[in-house]
């Protein structure tokens, strides 16, 4: 049972880039679509085996590991490419690995007919080929690596379409504000090395506990998760997300819902021993993910671009997501990033046929009444919607309720109630969505409408698997289970390694009660957003005319870019044009240039005395008798 | 017997006069005649020595300044005729360009 | 008697010496020149150098004065205006640094050379200074003798090519 | 070990190649290039059993060659490598092949001379890093800077006479003092062991009194600031990358930067360590504000090599923020830099050169959306671009990490505020990038220029090569410096200890009987 | 009173100024004289008879000629520099008195008034002083041939006075002493000239002459030269350029009258009287008598002190006829073949000689 086919998994798709660059156009269209999704295709192939593989293994020793070569070794410290496999990282591989595939398939119907065809699935595979490396690390440079490569590719995916400057400016503040969270991250990594003196995942888990101070390891654990708020647009660093939507809708999908916007939970859910260790940074964590999730699915109510809605579905996701993590439940933030992977990527994906269909109209006030015109996707964005919703006995339920369940559990009342108060709000404007593009009258422009055609196979296929999964992925991790739900029991050899998270145990009646509760919330959410939008579009209006302030904030999303770019970025332009015109040019300069003037200034002095009258010689001679007597007279 | 401090210090006010002479005087000619004047007090110190130190050198040695003197004179005074000879005028602080 | 003869001529140097840079008219500051060299081949004699008297007077008094008269007649200069605030303060500054010159002199003197009386003479040297002086000249130092001899002649040269000046420079004819 | 004098070799072969193309015949003007390339490739690939040769482990200098060069006062004709001058000698000779062969088309007159004082410059280069005899070192330093004060005089921009100068005169007057202190240190030298010599191990073992070694320390920082460039004394390096032309200034930014860090390893540290301790946290400071104040002012720069020029003295800030962190992953880090910043900065330049051949001007502004027009030039501007920033699986990441760990070893603080570094570097970067090839075709020019020619693909071809190889496989590097930096290291602290030993002992006595027969020293 | 007689200083003092005072009337005296003795000799050259009016023979004409000078009227030209123009002709008496100080006119103590060892160097200085005279005069005068003459005078002098200090050296050679009295005291006495192959009877074959300078072969030359310089020097005779009537009107006294005239004359005469009686010491033996030896004996005496007075008036008036005679002889030279004549041919000579004397001097001595 050889493991050495881990390295093959990232290996694949970066072969997969090697060959599309340098074949280059000779492969046309059908070569690149067929290597770049064959590579994806085969590296989950290989990733199930692997996996199935680990599960053969009893349940204390899960991890397969594989060193490919020693990266750098300077003194004390070495690092090295090596790869590791468990239950947690399996999770993620599959998840990446399965999404990634149906995403290319999806992909290559999407862009068929895009000119600069090979350079995207380049991308995407130079993507996949990151994300792989990050979620495979067994070290925390690895990991960086995986995660910057997963920022460029964001980079590049979000620019694209380079000819819309609007693009390219979009990409690039994804980059930098991805950078200031890997700032965050790198800091974290290097107190990691001086304490514990290496950055492989088990050596500086087992050195953690005895090694670090308590505000040592909070330090260290807050800049880390300040990469990972960077990575997966929390509070701080989200205002990237909603600008990404610039990029194809694949890629929205791909990058923006199901896989590297995760990255940071998989980091947290990684180092959760470290993070065990500093409460404080948990209660931050908390607080940031209910902050987020309640402010993006405010924001979300007012969007009129149905990918903009989208990603502020995401962003309150992950809001949820790190809830979960904050409060302890790693698992669960796990278990909702799957399910979220699922159901959210069929919704940019449907999002995506709908665009498609209505040639690249993404402004939802210009559809409606799509439901007929597009019964696949009508179909299942239907399915995603009741999902993500909280709808019973679909995935999101479960995982969401997880989450809820945890942080009642933890005693973080305040936490639990901003959790249901998002999740109406979620399940509101996704209804909203929903019935903005497919029920309700049809406001499609005349062409439009004539252009209006069901997306082809090759993207209704992945389209339904997905719409299977978000309906099945949910009971992987229902509760109630004889020995608590099979993903618990999955992740536990990894998670329970570091001290448990005060959690104690809730009654089996007040859990049935959190259910009801949350399944009540979700319906109260959808009745609500039909009444206004579907049965009496006129209350919609009345809402926004009586709280019109509050409409307006929303609208523009809290002013978030417009603060962050009048407090930073504006003066520090500012600053660094004056610090060159003023301090490099005058002052430094000047002075280096000053030296040269006082010189000749100097000899113009200096040149007065040449000035031909004998009778001064004589009298300089003269000075210089005298002087020499009152020398030699002391 | 006549005191040398009283030589030396004659030598030295008639040297100060010629010095004087050189600074104060615009006329070329008279400026020259300062400098035989100094030329002479420094004679004048060394005749004072030489008798003092009951040795031939400084009078010997006033014979050669008085040669060098002589020299000095003969090519100073041809200077100062091809001055005037250009500048119509001995005056030195008019000759102080070098132009022409 | 030797020292009142001294202190004579001394005076008599002086004197002569600030009527020489006193005096406005180049020819009389010549005369006074000459009076002042006459003076100093007194004192020469008194001090028993008495071929450097003579020399004095031939040298100086009879060539080199009559060379300046020479030169002070041909260019007929006239009475030297000194007027001008410029030339007044060099002038000014000119009697300070002499002052100072003195003064500094006069300190040096006082404090430096209290190098005793002068040694006394012994009279046989009365007719000797000459013959001396000769057998000296003619053989510790014969070499800058013969030097001096060379200067003079390229002094000499030295004028004619200065005095003839160019052969056509256009003031010649001036 | 080699039967030839390899190091003469290595250093005057390309002098004779630079002679003899000078003296080519007229009509040769047109092949001199091609001559010019191959001296240089021959230089290269004599140069490579540096790599291969070369036993890191081996303490002391290897290849050395040792020949009376002025008896009189002892300065002998000392020439040696480690793993630290090897590597910089390789980058040199690399950099130098690359620069000659992408000069082929910017120069058109005088081509001879200009290929004559490349080769020229890479001699001086090689020169100053393979010599262990001080006053050799200070001679070989300023011949370095005539061919480049040539190079950027002749065939510079508009204001190229000003830039010289400035150049020149900058670099002059830092190493004039450095000559200043290696005299007295003869001659204290002298005293100290009664025979003159310059060679630079009887510089180690000579102990100094540590207030003595202050100004030493000083002399030869200013000379070696001066060149790094640091942050105060940095204002040549833009006026002389901008008016220099793409050659000059390939090499300029390749290697001459790393002469004065170079400097600092071999000379200024090992020599003065009790100095070096008292400066450490001021030059530490400096170098951060280097990054910082580099990254910022690159910000605004509507020119494109000024921006570069300073992108440069931010990176050679993480250089120096390396060496004061001393500490092993410091040095390593900051030898990596070194060599990564030579690779970046000179394909940053080699590109800037490329669409300045082809526009004739290096305004950013003037540019937009090359990627339709040059797609191939674009891609590898996106690389180059990426390993400037310092993205992990890049060259520039693995320095730039290793600095930042290493600094953050000694100090928390030096870290946190050059890690900004990273960010800033990444804005300016970046916008820099967006604003030349994304975005759509704004000028009518762009639109007809042509992609990379195939002699332009073979300069990028080793540069990418070398960017990616470094950044995944750092390790053949790192197990060739280590030895050696180590050794620099350990030679400092040993020496601090014996110096400062000299304090307690009243350094005025002068210790004849010292049995340990270092003997006292001058006070 | 007493104490100050008894004092050797105050004695020589006054015997020095009595002996001055004789020496002045007696100049005064002998200058007025000479100048009636040129007259009267100049007039019979010219086959007519000098002064005979005033006075027997016209003895008393220059007495007449002194009162007539006495009331001239003083004229003083316009813009002249008035202190140089009456400096001048005293410059011009002043030298001449000075060298009679050193001139023996007989054997010492008696009629030499002082002797120093640079008598002869004295002699050159004065002389050398006499130059002023002539260029103030002319300069001062305000007028243009006045100053011409002074210029030619001047520089015709300096020329003439280099060739007349190397003339002595021989003189200085022979004697071995600059002193006068001492050159006078060498030339005393017989030397042995050459034996003649026949022997005059009884009177023997050696020819002896007195030790004059001028009977040394090796000093006539100089002696010659000397006279010639002698000439320059008094600006008489063949040099008298400066007051040539023709081109320069009376030269540089022409703007004087009256007694400055007058003392400008008798500086002239007291000049040409100092140089001929300095060529008396110098070449003819001073105050010793002729005598001629041939073979054992001759006739020479010695005589008593005051002969030597004698016998040095009588050269001297010897050579003031000379001097007189040449004047009404010779024409008057042209400038420049003056100059020519100084430089090119005067000044050679007497280095030549000088050469000769010395070798001869030197081999001699060897010898002897």
């Amino acid at each position: 049972m050889n493991a050495s086919l881990l390295a093959w998994i990232p290996g694949l798709p970066l072969a997969a880039v090697l060959v599309n660059l340098l074949l280059g156009d000779r492969l046309g269209k059908k070569g690149t679509a067929w290597l770049a999704c064959g590579a994806v295709v085969a590296a989950f192939a290989l990733a199930l085996r692997a996996v199935l593989q680990l599960a053969a293994l009893p349940e204390h020793e899960r991890h397969l590991s594989e060193v490919a070569w020693t990266w750098m070794r300077v003194g004390t410290f070495s690092v090295d490419v090596a790869f590791l496999l468990d239950p947690l990282s399996a999770v993620m591989v599959l998840v990446v690995t399965g999404v990634g595939s149906l995403i290319h398939i999806y992909a290559t119907g999407y862009m068929s007919h895009d000119p600069s065809f090979r350079r995207f699935f380049l991308y995407l595979n130079l993507f996949m080929f990151a994300m792989l490396t990050l979620v495979l690390a067994d070290n925390y440079l690895l990991l960086f690596v995986g995660w910057e490569g997963v920022g460029l590719c964001s980079y590049l995916l979000i620019g694209f379409w380079y000819e819309r400057p609007s693009a390219a400016e979009a990409g690039k503040k994804a980059f930098i504000v991805n950078r200031i969270g890997d700032f965050g991250f790198m800091l974290g990594a290097f107190m990691l090395v001086t304490a514990t003196g290496s950055l492989q995942f088990d050596r500086v888990f087992s050195a953690a506990p005895h090694v670090f101070t308590a505000a040592g390891v909070t330090l260290a654990t807050l800049l880390m998760f300040l990469g990972a708020t960077g990575k997966s647009a929390q509070i701080p660093l989200f205002t990237w997300l909603p600008d990404a939507m610039e990029g194809p809708t694949p890629v929205s999908a791909l990058i923006h819902a199901a896989t590297m916007v995760t990255a940071g939970v998989y980091m947290l859910a990684r180092s959760h021993v470290l993070f065990e260790l500093a409460p404080a940074t948990m209660q931050v964590v908390a607080v940031i993910g209910a902050a987020t999730a309640l402010m993006a699915a405010t924001i979300g109510l007012a969007q009129n671009d149905i990918k903009r809605v989208l990603a502020y579905s995401t962003v309150s996701q992950l809001g949820y997501m790190f809830m979960a993590c904050g409060v302890g439940a790693f698992g669960a933030g796990i278990f909702h990033v799957m399910t979220h992977a699922f159901f959210k990527a069929l919704l940019f994906l449907g999002a995506g046929s709908v665009i498609h269909a209505m040639s690249d109209e993404q402004y939802m006030r210009r559809m409606g009444g799509l439901s007929s015109r597009l019964p696949f996707t009508h179909g299942t964005m239907a399915v995603a919607t009741l999902a993500i919703a909280g709808v019973p006995f679909l995935a999101g339920f479960f995982s969401k309720d997880e989450i809820l369940h945890a942080a009642w559990a933890s005693g973080h009342k305040g936490i639990w109630l901003a959790g249901i108060v998002g999740a109406c709000l979620t399940a509101f404007y996704m209804t909203r969505l929903y019935v903005l593009t497919f029920r309700g009258p049809s406001r499609l422009s005349h062409e439009a409408e004539h252009h209006l055609h069901e997306s082809p196979p090759s993207m209704i296929v992945p389209l339904v698997v997905l719409a299977v999964l978000s309906v099945v992925g949910g009971y992987v991790g229902m509760p109630f289970q004889q020995g608590g739900n099979a993903f618990e029991t999955w992740l536990h050899p990894v998670l329970s390694a570091g001290g448990h998270a005060a959690h104690h145990e809730v009654s089996r009646g007040v859990e049935w009660l959190l259910i009801l509760l949350s399944v009540g919330v979700a319906l109260l959410g959808i009745v609500l957003s039909l009444r206004s939008y579907l049965w009496n579009p006129a209350t919609a209006t009345a809402l926004q005319t009586r709280f019109a302030g509050l409409h307006r904030l929303l609208v523009n999303k809290y002013w978030v870019d417009e603060v962050y770019d009048a407090v930073l970025v504006r003066p520090f332009v500012g600053i660094s044009e004056w610090m060159w015109r003023f301090w490099d040019a005058k002052v430094v300069d000047g002075l280096v240039n000053g030296v040269g003037t006082t010189l000749e200034g100097g000899s113009a002095i200096l040149k007065l005395f040449q000035n031909g009258y004998v009778g001064t010689y004589a009298l300089f001679i003269t000075l210089g008798v005298i002087a020499l007597f009152l020398h030699f007279l002391r | 017997m006549i005191p040398l401090n009283w030589l030396v210090a004659l030598s030295a006010i008639v040297f100060t006069i010629g010095v004087v002479g050189v600074l104060v005087r615009r006329n070329a000619l008279v400026i020259f005649m300062s400098v035989e004047l100094m030329l002479n007090a420094a004679n004048l110190a060394f005749v004072a020595f030489a008798n003092h130190m009951k040795s031939l050198d400084g009078q010997i040695f006033v014979f050669f300044v008085m040669t060098v003197a002589a020299a000095e004179v003969a090519i100073g005074l041809a200077i100062i005729v091809h001055l005037f000879r250009l500048r119509e005028t001995v005056f030195v602080d008019e000759i102080h360009l070098l132009k022409g | 008697m030797t020292i009142a003869l001294f202190v004579g001529f001394a005076a008599l140097l002086v004197v002569t010496s600030l009527m020489v840079i006193l005096h406005r008219n180049p020819v009389t500051s010549a005369l006074f020149l000459v009076l002042a060299f006459c003076s100093l081949a007194g004192i020469y004699l008194l001090l028993h150098a008495e071929f450097l008297g003579m020399v004095q007077i031939v040298v100086y008094a009879g060539a080199i004065m009559v060379l300046f008269l020479f030169v002070i007649m041909y260019l007929n200069l006239q009475h030297d205006v000194e007027s001008g605030v410029q030339i007044a303060l060099r002038r000014g500054i000119g009697w300070l640094a002499g002052a100072g010159l003195l003064l500094a002199g006069a300190t040096l003197l006082g404090r430096g050379l209290a190098l005793g009386p002068a040694a006394e003479v012994s009279p046989d040297q009365a007719s000797g200074n000459v013959a001396a002086i000769g057998k000296a000249l003619y053989s510790r130092y014969l070499f800058p003798f013969e030097l001096t001899s060379v200067l003079l002649l390229v002094a000499m040269v030295g004028v004619i090519v200065i005095a003839r000046g160019r052969a056509r420079s256009p003031r010649e004819d001036a | 070990m080699l039967p030839i004098p390899y190091l003469t070799v290595l250093v005057f072969f390309p002098l004779v190649a630079a002679v003899l193309v000078a003296v080519l015949p007229q009509r040769f003007e047109r092949s001199a290039r091609a001559w010019a390339t191959l001296a240089a490739a021959i230089e290269f690939v004599a140069s490579l059993p540096l790599w291969s040769r070369l036993t890191p482990s081996a303490p002391g200098f290897q290849f050395e060659e040792n020949l009376a060069w002025i008896p009189s006062i002892g300065a002998r004709y000392h020439l040696g490598v480690d793993g630290i001058s090897a590597l910089l000698a390789l980058l040199t000779t690399l950099m130098t092949f690359i620069a000659v062969l992408s000069a082929w088309t910017s120069v058109e007159r005088r081509s001879r001379e200009f290929y004559a004082m490349l080769l020229a410059l890479e001699a001086g280069m090689l020169g100053t890093f393979f010599c262990l005899d001080l006053l050799l070192f200070y001679v070989f330093w300023e011949a370095m800077l005539i061919p480049m004060y040539l190079l950027i005089g002749v065939w510079g921009g508009q204001r190229r006479i000003y830039a010289a100068v400035k150049f020149f005169l900058y670099t002059m007057a830092g190493s004039v003092l450095m000559l200043v202190a290696i005299l007295s240190l003869f001659q204290m030298q002298r005293q100290f062991t009664g025979v003159p010599s310059f060679d630079l191990t009887s510089f180690y073992a000579m102990p100094i009194a540590p207030t003595l070694q202050l100004w030493y320390f000083l002399a030869f920082a200013f000379a070696f600031a001066i060149k790094v460039p640091m942050w105060p004394v940095h204002t040549w390096l833009p006026d002389a990358h901008v008016e220099a032309p793409t050659a000059g200034s390939v090499i300029l930014a390749a290697v001459l930067l790393k002469m004065g860090s170079y400097g600092f390893v071999r000379f200024a540290m090992p020599m003065f360590p009790n100095a070096l301790a008292v400066c450490t946290p001021t030059i530490a400071w400096i170098s951060i504000i280097g990054i910082v104040y580099g990254a910022v002012v690159a910000m605004v720069q509507p020119d494109l090599k000024k921006l570069v020029a300073y992108s440069s003295v931010s990176h050679m800030g993480f250089c120096m923020l390396g060496l004061m962190a001393m500490n092993a992953q410091g040095f390593a880090g900051s030898m990596m830099t070194m060599l990564s910043h030579g690779v970046s900065t000179g394909a940053l330049f080699l590109l800037v050169g490329v669409i300045y051949e082809r526009r004739h001007t290096r305004a950013i502004a003037d540019f937009g959306g090359l990627w339709k027009v040059m797609p191939v030039f674009s891609a590898i501007f996106l690389v180059v671009t990426l390993s400037s920033i310092g993205l992990p699986g890049t060259n520039g990441f693995v320095g730039e990490f290793l600095v930042l760990l290493g600094a953050f070893m000694t100090k928390f603080s030096w870290a946190a505020v050059a890690a900004t570094g990273v960010i800033l570097s990444a804005c300016y970067m970046l916008w820099m990038f967006q604003r030349v090839v994304f975005g759509p075709i704004v000028h009518e020019e762009n639109r007809g220029l042509g992609d990379l020619t195939l002699r332009e693909r073979l300069v990028f071809a080793p540069l990418l090569l070398l960017i990616f190889w470094m950044g995944f496989m750092p390790q053949p590097f790192l197990d060739r410096m280590q030895p050696a930096l180590d050794r620099t290291l350990e030679l400092t602290h040993q020496r601090a200890e014996r110096s400062a030993a000299l304090v307690e002992r009243a350094p005025g006595i002068r210790l004849v009987s010292a049995p340990s027969g270092d003997g006292g020293s001058r006070p | 009173m007493a104490e100050l007689w008894s004092n050797p200083a105050v004695q020589s003092l006054t015997w020095a100024l009595v002996k001055v005072l004789i020496i002045l009337q007696a100049l005064l005296g002998a200058v007025s004289y000479l100048i009636y003795a040129e007259r009267k000799i100049c007039g019979h050259i010219q086959a007519r008879t000098g002064p005979n009016r005033v006075g027997p023979f016209g003895l008393l004409q220059p007495i007449a000629d002194g009162v007539k000078l006495l009331f001239k009227e003083e004229f003083i030209p316009a813009q002249a520099n008035k202190v140089i123009f009456h400096l001048a002709p005293i410059l011009a008496v002043a030298p001449a008195i000075v060298t009679f100080s050193v001139i023996p006119m007989g054997p010492p103590p008696m009629f030499v008034v002082t002797d120093i060892n640079v008598g002869l160097l004295l002699f050159l200085a004065m002389s050398s002083l006499g130059v002023y005279a002539i260029t103030l005069g002319g300069w001062a005068s305000n007028n243009k041939y006045a100053l011409l003459g002074g210029l030619r005078a001047s520089a015709q002098m300096i020329s003439y006075e280099l060739a007349m200090g190397l003339s002595t050296i021989p003189v200085i050679l022979y004697a071995g002493t600059l002193s006068l009295v001492g050159i006078v005291e060498r030339q005393g006495g017989w030397y042995h000239v050459v034996t003649l192959p026949w022997s005059l009877p009884g009177l023997g074959a050696e020819l002896w002459l007195p030790n004059w300078g001028i009977f040394h072969w090796y000093l006539v030359i100089p002696f010659v030269i000397f006279l010639i310089t002698a000439f320059a020097e008094t600006n008489r005779a063949p040099f008298d350029l400066p007051e040539a009537e023709g081109e320069l009107v009376a030269g540089f006294h022409t703007e004087y009258s009256s007694m400055k005239w007058a003392l400008f004359f008798l500086g002239e005469y007291m000049n040409m009287i100092v140089i001929s009686s300095i060529a008396v010491t110098l070449f003819f033996g001073g105050w010793h008598g002729p005598g001629l030896m041939f073979g054992t004996h001759g006739w020479f005496s010695p005589g008593p002190p005051w002969m030597g007075l004698v016998w040095y008036l009588v050269k001297l008036g010897a050579l003031m006829f000379f001097f007189i005679w040449v004047r009404w002889t010779f024409p008057r030279l042209r400038y420049d073949q003056l100059m020519g004549f100084g430089w090119k041919v005067l000044l050679p000579a007497t280095i030549v000689n000088v050469l000769i004397a010395a070798l001869w001097l030197y081999a001699r001595g060897a010898g002897g």
